[in-house]
């Protein structure tokens, strides 16, 4: 659209008027130079979607060394690089881009903003994020020495337990591919904290005070507060292994004093938080996406907010429920216990709430509906399965066991994926002006609910009955047979849903049916612009008086306002 | 400027009751540089007397006092460039400025002197034991953040010495002496810890 | 909505697209492969990063840089789905003739109610220990067995002295049970149609005597095997007897049996109106 | 949109089925069922871990039923696009109520918690226990008896522990390089094994027989297969094992000018570098002690069976049993293969 302004211009930053551009001058203005909030938030998307599919990819893999008892399909050192890369990319490139492009996308139009608070800022956040991925899979053609661990893709794990991570036991650059690559997606993911609190602190329109904030706002805000507390941990853990690494220092380095569980202590204090920096954010889909297909507005919303402010707070509180079996004394598993189960009285404060908004609405069940109700059926699951591993007694049988694979599975899947589908189902017509078909969408859902049924079901079991995580091998006997090949059937019908899934997407994207403005018939401000929206989002700056500013639009004898305390 | 009917990107608003983004954005960033600087010091304080052989820290640490009067009165003369820049009183405000930058770089001169002593004298590094590894690292890392803000410091009195209009940049001028104070109040914390806790 | 002016012709200022960002990221990632690599390699990153940072710098000082970005004059109201009516709950009306104080404050009763109960049902569990048992201590350490191992394996006579942690540790589980009964007392008594007071007084406690009876052996092995089930539910019929009236009285729950449920349930929803607000305003 | 939807319903009945399952679930004996217990310490968190699934379950049930209910009697039906429902926005009480219920639930667990978290970590260990030093290395178990001085490795046997004679073993575990877990699902819950650090755990088995584990933390490549092997005997058994192990290695005392051709031609070998056999000349510490080799059940924690066929095999190239082992593959003709397997196989 318009030409790059050369900085060096004069004119105090006002580019000429639009001249018409050729494609690719438009093509790099929009898609890679860009700094539109909205545009950035559909390229982190695309960027999630891609890692997406190369981890889910290493899922299968992984999945098919484990079919079989003593398979050999995958060498050792290749499994382990397998799932460290399968977990790293999941959690820092999946998960982090996609809900930073969620926000991206999301707030500027839910408030109605014109752009993000720091929109260049917004730009480095992205590349910066990117990037990191790309540093982390250029790993695969590093240089690969004759001894295991020396080149190649990292294998420690996605929580990197020192001093696994020393240059003792892991020498060359395989372990700095993972920690530099990491501290960029940090870097990245603080970035766009930033300019979300500030964002949403700053650029209301008119009338939206904070009461009346859509409950996703809030809950990223909840997010972005958790992101720049929790994450320096990570980050300063990781300058520490750095400084052992290339300096020769001693902070995690057992071989003079260092100390192995100072590492433990670090990475959980990040990592703990970081699960709810994944899951809050699928909470706030499921908060606007419930009450419209329910037709009701969402049930307590004073009580969503607390429980979400907190579920941030006490997560801080609450790591070492991943070190029960460190040899912490009583006491302090106690008390980490009896944390990490308070966690659940928020959580279920907001799975109560979101039935009942469903409670007396009439329920229609498009594909973003159903999404968040295996969402809700999941989650309960998953969340009853980390109240388990929260007693701690109970933990020193199922830690590292795959029994917390299939409850992280069922976190991350089960809630994670399926509140992030049904995110991209309720505003694709919004993002692109076309409508997804609702015939695939409901193979996708289907196939995907099945597959991941299939996958991690058994896996329960596999746990109890003693079977270890991170193993590129079991004996035969030991009855973990039959759950794990069934396990790795259930991938292959995952991955039929997902090439459904894009397929739908690109469908659409070349024939969907056209949107509309408001084809959901929603209450928030981004539905109240066209599809997609102008680059300047509002031509004219709404005005609210509610938290639901469409309801009262479309209902002028019975507004919002009238009821709302504010 | 050029079209009168342009509309502005962010709209003054007047009811929301938002914030101002910069100081939402820098407050934001302190908080995650605070909690940055908290693991480093946990660690310090861990790895406080478990270093089994080199120097210890009473045998080469001497208390840094006029480093640390230095930094502590740059805090106060940034402060009072700020008040000359909201008063439009230009040198004045050059004066402090300058002696906010003086102020620092004197710190960061006393630390390359006490580092220097370190590694020559007493030999100990970063590898040498526990204490040498938290030692530079916890120091370093605030080292780090008084050379960053001396940078902008450096930039905002060239920028003023070359003419700039101090006046209409009050704001941010505002914003970087908080991040300043911030720098400071780390170094209160860093020399608890590492000078009178630790020794 | 339409508060600014409508002007087809309007233009807005929006952040140009700019190049820096981008690279100034590619200079850190430059920076951290040459780590790994050579040093060169991080040279040149943190030249590209300086570049960047300078470009960047000229961009936004002294002037933020704007591209004037011309509406589509599109800026009328937007078309939106017709509203379709909405149904009202309508239960305030049939009931408007009760004129009481909404519950406003269930904390005040429930805290009220289980002190109440608390003490009531220490008493019966006291005397249980002093008459039947013997000592005074005895209830006081098997409560408090569920959380200490070492009363856990005590002996009937162990059970019977003093003990200091099953004291403090025994009174706060009392306390803490007690207080959360009280309240969820106060908040779901007013739900049930009709008769709280024996819903609280007798079928609550029972029902959760057997809930307890059941997975006991689980709780607290000591108890499970020590207790004299009779005096359990007698100390609980006490608790819920005692408690459930002071809270039943307290908040005139009787008076409200005949509302609706959505009523009593203190449902926030037009139509649903709380007596003796008035007709005008819908519940607060 | 033809019909309500009642998979919820389906969903419900898969999930109890599974729950069953997992009661249930018929390990093989002996087996990692962490819900058959025999030992103390996996019997109190058994116990535990019943009452939590008990409790979660019920939470499920209720709060699942809720759902499915919502769904189904709320779902879209002919006629509901003509009117939107009631707008409810929420409800003091209710919310309470549901934000009790679960705390009290919360503390439920939390006492019983507390009581076997303590009851498991802080047991007195009496003063006839006996000690095991447990040693983690990468991939394989060192234990030590430091009251009889014996060490062996990947199996090690304790006495069986009964009413009448109760014996409790307490393990202190350490580590050699990185962090392993220590887990023995029938007799303990895990615990890690840590580099600098001294952890501790107390078993006290109640059946004789052989009790499998494995490694629970990620320790590099082989982790996988860093398993080890509990062998609980009566306590005649017992001591006859520790007598076993504590006399020299066979062929160790031959008279001066005597020579075992095979013992020679291992014991100017590399292998000593690395591996003990008491009594010879080989004090290596690298790996394990070979002293009674023969009286294992298995080689290279638990990867294959003790048989000289195995043996030839791992000493030919350790690297293709196990890739990336700490043994190097040491050049031998097959001659000298044929000795080492020979003398080796002495070793009982
Ligand atoms: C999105 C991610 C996510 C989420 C939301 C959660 C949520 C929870 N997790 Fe999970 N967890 C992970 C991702 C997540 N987890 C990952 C990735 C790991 C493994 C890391 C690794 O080792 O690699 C892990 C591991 C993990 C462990 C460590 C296991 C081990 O390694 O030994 C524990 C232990 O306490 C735990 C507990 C919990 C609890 C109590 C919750 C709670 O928040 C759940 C709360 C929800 C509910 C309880 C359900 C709804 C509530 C009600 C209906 C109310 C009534 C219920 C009660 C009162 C019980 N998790
Ligand atoms: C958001 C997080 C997320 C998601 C979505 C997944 C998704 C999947 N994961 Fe996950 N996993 C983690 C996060 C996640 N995982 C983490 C953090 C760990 C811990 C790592 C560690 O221990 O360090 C882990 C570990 C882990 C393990 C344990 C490894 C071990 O301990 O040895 C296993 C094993 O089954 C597994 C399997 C899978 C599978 C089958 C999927 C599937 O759902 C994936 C489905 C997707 C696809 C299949 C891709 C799309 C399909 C196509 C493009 C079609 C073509 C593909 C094929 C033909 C295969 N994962
Ligand atoms: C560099 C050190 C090293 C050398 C040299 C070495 N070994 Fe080993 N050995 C090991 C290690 C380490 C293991 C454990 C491997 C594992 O289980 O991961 C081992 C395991 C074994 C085992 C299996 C022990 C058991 O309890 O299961 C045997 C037998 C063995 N070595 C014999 C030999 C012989 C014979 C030689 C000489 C030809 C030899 N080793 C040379 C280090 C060495
Ligand atoms: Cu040792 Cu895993
Ligand atoms: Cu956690």
């Amino acid at each position: 659209m318009a030409s790059i302004s050369h900085p060096l211009d004069e004119g105090h930053g006002h580019s000429a008027a639009r001249q018409k551009a050729s494609f690719w001058s438009t093509f790099v203005d929009q898609w890679i130079i860009t700094v539109d909030h909205k545009h950035l938030g559909l390229m982190y998307i695309i960027v999630a979607l891609l890692f997406f599919v190369a981890a889910g990819i290493q899922g299968g893999l992984i999945r098919m060394q484990l079919m079989y008892p003593n398979n050999t399909f995958l060498s050792p050192q290749v499994f382990n690089e397998m799932f460290t890369m399968h977990g790293t990319t999941m959690v820092f490139f999946v998960g982090m881009p996609f809900i930073a492009g969620l926000a991206n996308y999301l707030i500027p139009l839910m408030i109605g903003a014109r752009d993000m608070a720091f929109p260049r800022l917004n730009a480095l956040g992205f590349w910066i994020t990117t990037l990191g991925g790309i540093l982390l899979y250029s790993s695969y053609f590093a240089w690969t020495g004759s001894a295991a661990g020396t080149g190649g893709a990292p294998d420690v794990g996605w929580f990197a337990y020192a001093p696994l991570t020393e240059k003792a036991f892991s020498p060359g650059s395989s372990t700095d591919f993972w920690i530099l690559s990491v501290m960029l997606s940090s870097i990245g993911s603080t970035v766009t904290a930033i300019n979300i609190l500030a964002t949403a602190l700053c650029m209301r329109t008119k009338g939206m005070t904070l009461s009346r904030m859509p409950l996703l706002v809030w809950m990223f805000c909840v997010v972005s507060f958790q992101i720049l507390v929790a994450l320096p941990p990570l980050t300063a853990a990781q300058i520490m292994l750095l400084l052992d690494r290339f300096m020769g220092a001693h902070f995690f380095d057992t071989n003079a004093v260092g100390d192995a569980v100072l590492w433990r202590h670090f990475f959980w204090l990040f990592g703990h938080p970081e699960v709810y920096i994944l899951i809050i954010p699928g909470f706030a889909c499921v908060t606007e996406i419930i009450p419209v297909f329910a037709r009701k507005p969402i049930f307590g919303r004073a009580a969503m907010i607390g429980a979400s402010v907190s579920i941030g707070l006490i997560s801080l509180g609450v790591w070492a429920h991943h070190m029960y079996t460190v040899g912490l004394p009583s006491r302090a598993n106690i008390f980490f216990s009896v944390a990490t189960m308070l966690v659940g009285v928020p959580t279920g404060i907001k799975i109560f709430n979101w039935i009942a908004t469903m409670w007396g609405g009439r329920i229609r069940f498009r594909t973003p509906m159903l999404w968040c109700i295996a969402f809700l059926f999941h989650f309960l699951l998953a969340g009853l399965t980390g109240i388990m591993l929260a007693v701690a007694p109970f933990d020193w049988q199922l830690g590292n066991s795959y029994f917390v694979v299939a409850h992280f599975h069922y976190t991350l899947i089960g809630g994670l994926l399926c509140t992030l589908f049904a995110g991209v189902a309720y505003w694709f017509p919004k993002a692109t002006g076309r409508m997804l078909s609702e015939k695939l969408g409901k193979w996708h859902f289907w196939l995907m609910i099945i597959g991941f049924h299939v996958t991690f079901d058994g896996l329960h079991i596999a746990g109890l009955l003693g079977m270890p995580r991170r193993i590129y091998t079991y004996p035969a006997g030991r009855g973990w047979e039959g759950f794990n090949y069934f396990s790795t059937w259930g991938v292959a019908i995952q991955a039929v849903a997902i090439l459904i899934f894009v397929w739908n997407v690109l469908d659409a994207l070349i024939q969907g049916k056209k949107a509309g403005n408001d084809p959901w018939d929603a209450w928030t401000l981004e539905w109240a612009t066209t599809s997609p929206p102008p680059e300047y989002n509002f031509a004219v700056l709404p005005e609210v008086h509610s938290s639901r500013p469409l309801w009262d639009l479309k209902h002028p004898e019975d507004p919002d306002w009238k009821y709302e305390q504010s | 400027m050029s079209t009168a009917a342009s509309l502005p990107m962010n709209p003054p608003i007047d009811d929301a009751r938002n914030f101002d983004k910069g100081k939402v954005g820098l407050i934001s960033l302190i908080l995650t540089e605070v909690s940055l600087f908290s693991i480093f010091v946990t660690a310090y304080i861990f790895y406080i007397g478990k270093s089994a052989s080199g120097p210890q820290p009473v045998d080469v640490l001497t208390v840094p006092v006029w480093a640390t009067i230095c930094l502590l009165s740059s805090s106060l003369t940034a402060e009072l460039a700020v008040r000359a820049v909201r008063q439009d009183a230009r040198s004045r405000f050059l004066a402090f400025l300058g002696a906010t930058i003086l102020l620092g770089a004197e710190f960061m001169r006393q630390t390359a002197v006490e580092w220097n002593k370190l590694i020559n004298t007493d030999h100990l590094t970063i590898a040498t034991n526990v204490f040498g590894t938290t030692y530079y690292s916890l120091v370093g890392l605030h080292a780090t953040h008084v050379v960053v803000g001396l940078i902008l410091l450096l930039v905002a009195f060239l920028a003023a010495l070359s003419g700039a209009n101090v006046g209409k940049h009050e704001h941010r001028l505002h914003l970087l002496s908080w991040y300043w104070h911030f720098v400071d109040v780390i170094w209160i914390v860093v020399f608890t810890v590492v000078y009178v806790v630790g020794r | 909505m339409a508060t600014e002016k409508q002007n087809a012709e309007l233009t807005v200022d929006l952040p140009a697209p700019t190049v820096w960002p981008m690279v100034l990221a590619l200079g850190v990632t430059l920076v951290f492969v040459g780590l790994m690599t050579n040093v060169i390699v991080t040279l040149a990153g943190v030249v590209i990063f300086l570049l960047a940072a300078v470009g960047w710098w000229r961009q936004v000082l002294p002037h933020e840089h704007h591209e004037t970005v011309a509406m589509d004059g599109n800026t009328g109201p937007l078309a939106l789905p017709a509203a379709i009516p909405v149904v009202h709950l309508r239960v305030g009306k049939q009931s408007s003739q009760i004129r009481t104080a909404p519950m406003d404050r269930p904390w005040a009763a429930g805290v009220r109610g289980a002190a109440v109960g608390a003490v009531a049902m220490a008493g019966v569990a006291l005397f249980f220990g002093l008459v039947i048992r013997g000592s005074i201590w005895y209830p006081i350490n098997l409560l408090a067995a569920a959380a200490i191992p070492s009363l856990a394996t005590a002996s009937i006579e162990q059970l019977k002295e003093f003990n200091a942690t099953g004291l403090i540790l025994g009174t706060i589980i009392h306390v803490c049970t007690s207080l959360l009964v009280g309240v969820l007392y106060a908040v779901m008594l007013p739900m049930f149609p009709r008769k709280a007071f024996w819903w609280a007084g007798v079928s609550a406690p029972i029902l959760w005597s057997g809930l307890i009876a059941s997975t006991m052996t689980l709780i607290n092995p000591a108890l499970s095997a020590r207790v004299d089930w009779r005096w359990f539910v007698a100390s609980q019929l006490a608790f819920g007897l005692t408690g459930g009236y002071v809270i039943a009285r307290t908040q005139k729950i009787e008076s409200r049996q005949n509302w609706p449920l959505a009523v009593r349930a203190g449902l926030e929803a037009p139509g649903v109106e709380r007596p003796g607000e008035g007709d005008g305003t819908p519940g607060a | 949109m033809n019909t309500r939807y009642r998979w919820p319903g389906g969903f419900l009945l898969f999930a109890s089925l599974l729950c069953a399952q997992q009661m249930q679930a018929e390990g093989m004996h002996p087996s990692g069922n962490m819900f058959r217990p025999l030992a103390t310490p996996a019997r109190l968190v058994s116990d535990l871990s019943e009452l939590t699934v008990v409790i979660c379950l019920a939470v499920f049930f209720v709060v699942a039923g809720l759902l499915a209910f919502a769904v189904i009697r709320f779902g879209w039906r002919e006629g509901d696009s003509k009117s939107e429902p009631p707008q409810v926005y929420g409800s003091n009480q209710v919310e309470i109520a549901w934000t009790v219920i679960p705390i009290l639930i919360v503390f439920v667990l939390s006492m019983a918690t507390a009581r076997v978290t303590s009851e498991v970590q802080n047991h007195k260990i009496p003063k006839d226990a006996l000690y095991v030093t447990v040693i983690g290395h990468q991939w394989w178990w060192e234990f030590q008896y430091p009251d009889f001085k014996i060490s062996t490795a990947n199996e090690f046997h304790v006495p069986l522990s009964t009413m009448a004679q109760p014996k409790l073993t307490s393990l202190t575990l350490k580590s050699a390089d990185v962090s392993h877990g220590f887990w023995v699902p029938q007799l303990a819950g895990k615990t890690d094994v840590i580099p600098n650090r001294t952890n501790s755990m107390w078993i006290d088995p109640q059946e004789t027989g052989t009790y499998l584990g494995n490694c629970s933390e990620y320790c590099g490549t082989q982790h996988a297969k860093m398993e080890v092997r509990v062998i609980v005997d009566t306590p005649e058994q017992f001591d006859i094992w520790v007598k076993q192990q504590q006399a020299a290695a066979a062929n160790s005392t031959l008279a001066a000018g005597q020579t075992d051709a095979n013992q020679a031609a291992f014991l100017s070998s590399a292998c000593i570098v690395c591996h003990t056999v008491n009594g010879t000349s080989a004090m290596g510490v690298v790996g394990p002690d070979l002293t009674h080799l023969m009286s294992r059940q298995t080689l290279v924690a638990a990867e294959v069976p003790n048989t000289a066929a195995n043996l030839r095999e791992w000493l030919k190239d350790p690297q293709k049993m196990k890739p990336g082992n700490k043994m190097p593959t040491v050049p031998l003709t097959d001659a000298e293969l044929n000795q080492m397997v020979a003398y080796l196989t002495t070793l009982k």
